[in-house]
């Protein structure tokens, strides 16, 4: 019998299973795999307008380089500061939309439909959207304040470093806080609503059902929303390309603009991919935490 | 089933509300959102139908004073802006169907099929979906110079497709083991094959969960920016987030407001309906392609 | 019940399910008829591309084009219009190339990004296409720009540079000369702020971005420091020199002859404030003139414009921008592009579009045509400004030095740093740059 | 038709889950076999196994001689039908029925011939075009029936499929079941966990546990003369009472009464006794008998309609009080001190290590 093994119903099934997996497969090393793994050998070699674009092979040079590049820190140190405060309040305000969304109200549908409609659009146009707002001269942020009485004088929002980050947090929070307060809603609408009721007879506040009960048991999802907005947070792109080219003065540079900079406008490519194995390595130790945090969690909340 | 949201089934039971500080505070909160989701939106819209005057008016001009199409006009006819509707709207609906017709059988193979190194394959695919695209943008670039496919749609179909990838085998593995099992197994007694089992029995079934998925797909193809950006140089080629955030105006120092505001408008209306017809589904397939994974 | 709730649920998405199907065949039938119409069955004449700046794009059609497809019937010219920002048309083109076959046979290049294409190997090597004779009809430091490492890239079409642009009626009244060094231009600044005639003395454009390095370049030559050798890749960012030029431009600021806002300021914020009538004396380039003296402007016919001066004991000297036409390697009708270029940078056509754009000229005779002075009298001056101009260092890597230099520079100019710091960081990374191409290189 | 042999089946997960352990069984033309066991006792895996939706990890499946094994569900000619009826929810009744034969390549006109003559005889011939969701689950559990019988297979499964229909309706689905059953003559393997349909409807009955086959038998042996203690907790209900007794000498000790032993080679030191609660005789005051009585009192009455359900308290000098059930009429039995005896013929026996009944009758 063992010996027709091979040819079993099981093992039939997963070879067809394979079969339908190697396009997609295929595809994914083809654009993730390759592009990544080149990366890493590129940032071996010197390859740049120097070098007439040939790869010249340099060691560790490039990472020498990183290390004393203060443009590169400075972008690290944007990203980071931009990625911690856009995380943190879209998960306040994401909590803030899911538990509004949660209750029964006339019109909820409608409200949902738009409370993930700025998730949905582009981020590039709403990126032109949100530079017309902040437009130092004719931008509505302006006027609000103005007509409020809040400042005396107009802000040319992104041509200073401080309020251009404003600008740009304000526009991805705007942007991106949609997503987590779905995945946050999802979350609440998985806890029973028993619990509630039952602690509720013991004489719980509203907050302390909140403390007590939605957010251990939200607890998944926050992690899962951290995990992905700090990865896709630490990519951003096109909200700053658009919004600020990194202006004024590097002030908003994030490190995917420099690495973009770096490879598409310096023609340093292996510098560039020096600088994408970084973050890529970055990334992964964060992921790497993130994924010990979450099964630590699930592991102490079987007990 | 348990994360999807069923709004039929709250968690917390409706009660009727009479007016206390509470109720007019909730209230508050839900036009708070209504605002804070829209009034950008709406800002640009305004702008994209007022004339030059009421856009660089101080103080501001909040409702246009006139109505004009001018800006719009001016989209459509200085440039081929039906282009770049047509060519995004190209980009995105053939990577879609590319993504689901790859995806979903993988998603297939990963939910019942159980092959070799199936969880390293999807541990892969999680990972992976957390990758910027700046970090995929060099050597792709390579792959693009190596193919000829610079300023080809196919330079942004593969990647689209590949990107997406990860999120539609993740959504539509969960609705997968969602699906009874029973009705797989009647079909194999009944003397379907895996191939004939998908295409007839599995794929129907999930069909909502494809349109989710796709929508998921679409979404994300459209408003794609880096790649575009970059493979993308010929000026017919272009997709829309691209091609708007490049409208030059008529004087080198002089920002195009007008025309910018009306290609925000032109450029996010399909997305706009997409969300309006399919609010339900979008969550749906956020939430399975992300709790679940 | 699983099964049941399931059921339901695909019930009442049934409607879902056949409009869908519906809706799919639409969408599949739209997108293969459309596959159709795209492929491109353009079996027409040669036709030669290029990308530039959206505001350039009429002119070059009314004049150029015109009368170049005029006198050749076989070639086409199209003109592609990009972003506004030229630093987005550089970035398109170093896209279009990197990506292999550019659709761009004929380069629009700013002076700047010769080295670069160049040096990418990008651009046809016209050294030999054109004789001394042909290239001594053009501005010197125009032809120059279009140099990388003795080679020919690059021919003039549009020549450009900084130059100081002052209240003539203002000076008059108060009873100065213009200046000729930075320190008169300090101290004519402060009576005129004191007798309340401006608000301002000196604009600048002091942002973060490649006007600042191109002011700079002028403040480096008024001060004798120099950026980067193009011949020895030697810095000299953290000279004395180059130090002294950095504290400068801060007291400026500090001594309030500058506002404040300089530090942010690009081009039209400049112009801006000075066509108001707030200010002294303005650093920008030859398009505020026509601005300056339009109908309506409040300081029409008052300006006068002078190649940018220098510090005590040194020249002065203008920043050298401008355009010019190169060829793509890639381009599959060479000889058409090439006949193209020596039709742009003739005579006649660039005089007609001087006349019709009011650009600044490449071809040193145009700047005393009759025709033109008629129509713009001060171009003999625009002459002495243009003789007078200086380069950005032509290195392949300019683009990177220039940012490093513009982010320590910003730095400086913020107070975040002392002008020595700035300039020690900025020489020290700038020496980094050139070091990892050449050493190995060689 | 073909006689369905199982052969030594095991199937392992992993070393720790063996859900089927060593299971032998054949069933000929025309029977019924009823897989009946608690859940997790491995019934609906051996069903699986039959129906190659699970593969054997040992042992072998021969349908009609032809070994079966390692062939796929579609080729076993065997029909299913599951529990929760796994019709296509996106197909008409009509489809679902006609759906193996399209793919076996059944001439349309046959295909209608057999659909006409299974609805008419289920009662589906109004329900044809309509699509799963709209239909009762009584109607839903017929078209699942329906659509094992038009395939004609050569053996017929069924898990447990009348568990998800109500009380009431299970009643009258079982009846038609027997029907039909007797109607053909395929072997039919019927896996469920309640007792009444595996009473009913089979002709014989293999009671699961831990993966083994505990008893192969009629229904009546099944429920009369259970092979080991196991059988005789799970069938029957209520529960028989199962009561471990020291031994002295040929009697049992039940609490400070003895029960004579059945004739064995060596007395056991323990024994354990099992009587059903039904079987339990209440002695009337002037009722006199040769077998020993026991006296106990009642300490708890669970009314079950029909009858009482008894708990009574029987003394025991040696240690804890020992608890013995028993259905009695309805009364007044709350306190009441009662007489009884154990009709011998009625009470069971089993070895205390193993669970085997010491004496087998048949």
């Amino acid at each position: 019998m063992t010996a027709t093994k091979v040819n079993t119903i099981q093992a039939r099934y997963r070879r067809t299973g394979l079969y339908l997996l190697i396009p997609a497969i295929a595809v994914l090393l083809l654009v993730f795999a390759y592009p990544i793994g080149r990366s890493f050998w590129l940032s071996l070699f010197d390859q740049n307008l120097g070098t007439g674009l040939e790869p010249v092979f340099a060691g560790l040079n490039n990472y020498d380089r990183i290390i004393g590049d203060g443009r590169f820190w400075q972008s690290f140190w944007v990203t980071t500061r931009f990625t911690v405060i856009t995380v943190v309040l879209e998960l306040i305000l994401g909590m803030g939309i899911a538990l509004v969304l949660n209750q029964a109200f006339r019109g909820r549908n409608v409200v949902r439909t738009i409370a993930i409609l700025p998730w949905a659009l582009p981020t590039a146009l709403i990126a032109l959207g949100w530079t017309w707002i902040f437009n130092d001269q004719y931008g509505i942020a302006n006027d609000i304040l103005l007509r409020l009485g809040l400042i005396q004088e107009g802000i040319n929002w992104l041509g200073d470093p401080l309020t251009a980050t404003v600008a740009l947090i304000v526009a991805d929070v705007w942007k991106t806080t949609p997503f987590i307060s779905i995945l946050l809603l999802a979350g609440l609408q998985s806890i029973p609503g028993d619990l509630y009721e039952a602690y509720a007879l013991e004489g719980a506040s509203a907050w302390q059902s909140f403390y007590r009960i939605t957010l251990p048991l939200l607890m998944p999802q926050v992690i899962i929303a951290i995990l992905f907005r700090f990865a896709q947070a630490f990519g951003i792109f096109d909200l700053v390309q658009v919004m600020t080219g990194g202006g004024p003065g590097g002030a908003t540079e994030v490190v995917s603009l420099y690495i973009y900079a770096t490879a598409m406008r310096y023609l340093d490519f292996g510098y560039s991919a020096a600088m994408v194995v970084v973050t890529f390595l970055l990334l992964i130790v964060a992921v790497v935490i993130c994924t010990v945090l979450i099964s630590r969690y699930r592991s102490r909340t079987r007990e | 089933m348990s994360t999807t949201l069923n709004p039929d089934s709250l968690a917390t039971p409706a009660k009727p509300r009479k007016l206390t500080v509470g109720t007019v505070l909730f209230w508050l909160a839900v036009v708070a959102i209504v605002v804070f989701c829209l009034a950008p939106i709406l800002w640009q819209v305004l702008t994209s139908f007022k004339v030059n005057e009421d856009i660089s008016a101080i103080p501001n001009v909040y409702f246009p004073t006139r109505f004009t199409l001018d800006h719009y006009i001016e989209l459509f006819t200085r440039r081929p802006f039906m282009r770049y509707v047509f060519n995004s709207a190209l980009v995105s609906v053939v990577s879609t169907v590319t993504c689901l017709l790859i995806g979903a059988p993988a998603a297939y193979a990963l939910a019942r099929l159980r092959p070799l190194g199936g969880r390293i394959i999807q541990a892969g695919i999680l990972l992976i979906t957390l990758f910027p695209g700046i970090l995929l943008l060099q050597g792709l670039l390579e792959i693009v110079q190596a193919f000829h496919l610079g300023n080809r749609y196919l330079s942004l179909i593969i990647p689209y497709t590949a990107i997406n990838l990860p999120l539609t085998i993740l959504v539509m593995r969960s609705f997968y083991e969602q699906l009874p099992r029973d009705l797989e197994d009647a079909a194999r007694v009944d003397g379907y094959n895996t191939l004939q089992m998908l295409t007839k029995i599995v794929m129907p079934l999930t069909l909502p969960a494809l349109v989710t998925t796709g929508i998921l797909t679409f979404i994300f193809a459209w408003n794609e920016f880096i790649f575009a950006l970059t493979f993308i140089t010929e000026e017919r080629l272009k997709t829309i987030p691209v091609a708007s955030a490049q409208i030059g105006g008529t004087s080198v120092f002089e920002i195009p407001y007008g025309p910018i505001a009306a290609a925000t408008v032109v450029g996010t209306i399909p997305l706009v309906l997409l969300v309006l017809f399919f609010q339900r589904q979008i969550i749906q397939g956020l939430t399975a392609g992300a709790v679940k994974g | 019940m699983k099964l049941l709730f399931f059921l339901k649920r695909i019930l009442t998405k049934y409607w879902l399910r056949s409009r869908l199907f519906y809706r799919l065949t639409l969408l599949i039938l739209f997108v293969i008829s459309a596959a159709l119409v795209i492929v491109p069955v353009l079996s027409q004449p040669v036709t030669l591309r290029l990308l530039m700046t959206a505001p350039d794009v009429p002119p070059w059609n009314r004049v150029m084009v015109k009368a170049f497809e005029a006198q050749n019937p076989g070639i086409r010219l199209q003109i592609v219009e990009g972003p506004n920002a030229t630093n987005l048309i550089e970035d398109l083109y170093t896209s279009a190339f990197l990506l292999g076959d550019s659709p761009y046979d004929l380069i629009n290049m700013d002076v700047i990004w010769t080295p670069k294409f160049a040096a990418a190997g990008w651009l046809v090597d016209l050294t030999d296409e054109f004789s001394q004779e042909e290239l001594s009809v053009f501005s010197a430091p125009d032809v120059e720009g279009g140099k990388y490492q003795d080679r020919l890239y690059r021919l003039p079409i549009r020549s450009d540079a900084g130059m100081l642009y002052y209240r003539r009626d203002l000076l008059e009244q108060a009873g100065y000369q213009p200046p000729k060094t930075f320190e008169e231009l300090v101290k004519i600044s402060k009576d005129l702020q004191e007798k309340g005639l401006v608000r301002w003395g000196y604009l600048w454009q002091g942002r973060q971005y490649e006007g600042a390095a191109a002011m700079f370049v002028e403040v480096l030559k008024g001060f004798g420091a120099f950026w980067v050798n193009p011949d020895t890749l030697e810095v000299g960012l953290d000279q004395p020199a180059a130090i002294q030029a950095v504290k400068f431009l801060q007291s400026t600021i500090q001594e309030g002859i500058s506002p404040p806002g300089v530090t942010t300021y690009m081009e039209e914020d400049t112009r801006r404030i000075f066509q108001s009538g707030e200010a002294a004396f303005l650093r920008s380039w030859p398009y505020v003139w026509p601005l300056a003296n339009a109908e309506g402007s409040p300081i029409q016919g008052k300006v006068g414009i002078m190649p940018m001066i220098g510090a005590e004991g040194n020249t002065g000297g203008s920043c050298l921008g401008g355009w010019g036409l190169g060829i793509s390697k890639t381009t599959k009708h060479p000889k058409e592009a090439l006949k193209a270029i020596r039709f742009l940078t003739s005579q006649a056509p660039q005089k007609e579009f001087v006349l019709e754009a009011g650009y600044v000229p490449s071809r040193k005779s145009l700047f005393t045509d009759p025709v033109i002075v008629a129509k713009y009298s001060y171009y003999p001056q625009f002459f002495q400004v243009v003789q007078k101009a200086v380069l950005r260092p032509p290195i392949a890597q300019y683009a990177q030095a220039s940012d490093i230099l513009q982010r320590y520079l910003s730095a400086a100019l913020t107070n975040q740093m002392t002008a020595e710091q700035a300039m020690q960081n900025a020489a020290r990374e700038t020496r980094l740059l050139l070091e990892a191409g050449r050493t190995r290189r060689g | 038709m073909a006689k369905l042999e199982l052969i030594n089946l095991n199937k392992t997960f992993t070393p720790r889950i063996v859900p089927v352990k060593d299971i032998s069984l054949s069933v000929e033309d025309g029977e019924v076999l009823t897989l009946l066991g608690p859940s997790g006792c491995g019934k609906s895996t051996v069903l699986r196994m039959i129906a190659g939706l699970e593969e054997p990890t040992k042992g072998q499946i021969l349908i009609g001689g032809r070994d079966v094994t390692y062939l796929k569900p579609g080729d076993r000619n065997i029909a299913m039908v599951f529990q929760s009826y796994a019709l296509y929810p996106h197909m008409t009744v009509y489809d679902n029925l006609c759906a193996g034969l399209r793919l076996k390549k059944v001439p349309q006109d046959e295909i209608d011939r057999r659909i006409t003559e299974v609805s008419h005889i289920l009662g589906l011939d109004d329900l044809m075009q309509r699509k799963p969701g709209q239909l009762s689950g009584g109607q839903r559990q017929r078209v699942a029936v329906g659509r094992a019988l038009v395939r004609r297979s050569d053996v017929f499964l069924l898990d447990e499929p009348l568990s998800n229909l109500d009380a009431l309706l299970r009643e009258h689905v079982r009846a038609d079941l027997k029907q039909i059953f007797s109607a053909q003559n395929a072997p039919v393997v019927y896996v469920t966990h309640d007792q009444t349909e595996a009473m009913t409807l089979s002709t014989q009955v293999a009671v699961l546990n831990n993966g083994y086959v505990q008893q192969l038998d009629a229904p009546e042996n099944i429920y009369n003369h259970p092979a080991n203690q196991f059988v005789a907790g799970f069938v029957g209900s209520p529960q028989m009472n199962l009561l471990t007794l020291p031994c002295q000498g040929n009697h049992a000790l039940l609490g400070d009464f003895k029960i004579p032993l059945p004739d064995l080679p060596t007395p056991p030191p323990s024994v354990v006794l099992g009587i059903r609660p039904d079987h339990i005789h209440l002695l009337e005051a002037d009722e006199s008998t040769d077998r020993p009585i026991l006296k106990g009192k009642v300490f708890l009455v669970e009314n079950l309609g029909m009858n009482n359900l008894v708990s009574i308290r029987i003394p025991n000098s040696q240690g804890k009080a020992i608890v013995l059930r028993a259905l009695l009429p309805p009364a007044t039995w709350a306190n009441r001190e009662l007489t009884f005896t154990l009709p011998p013929e009625l009470t069971h026996w089993f070895n205390v290590q193993s669970g085997d009944a010491l004496v087998r009758r048949s």
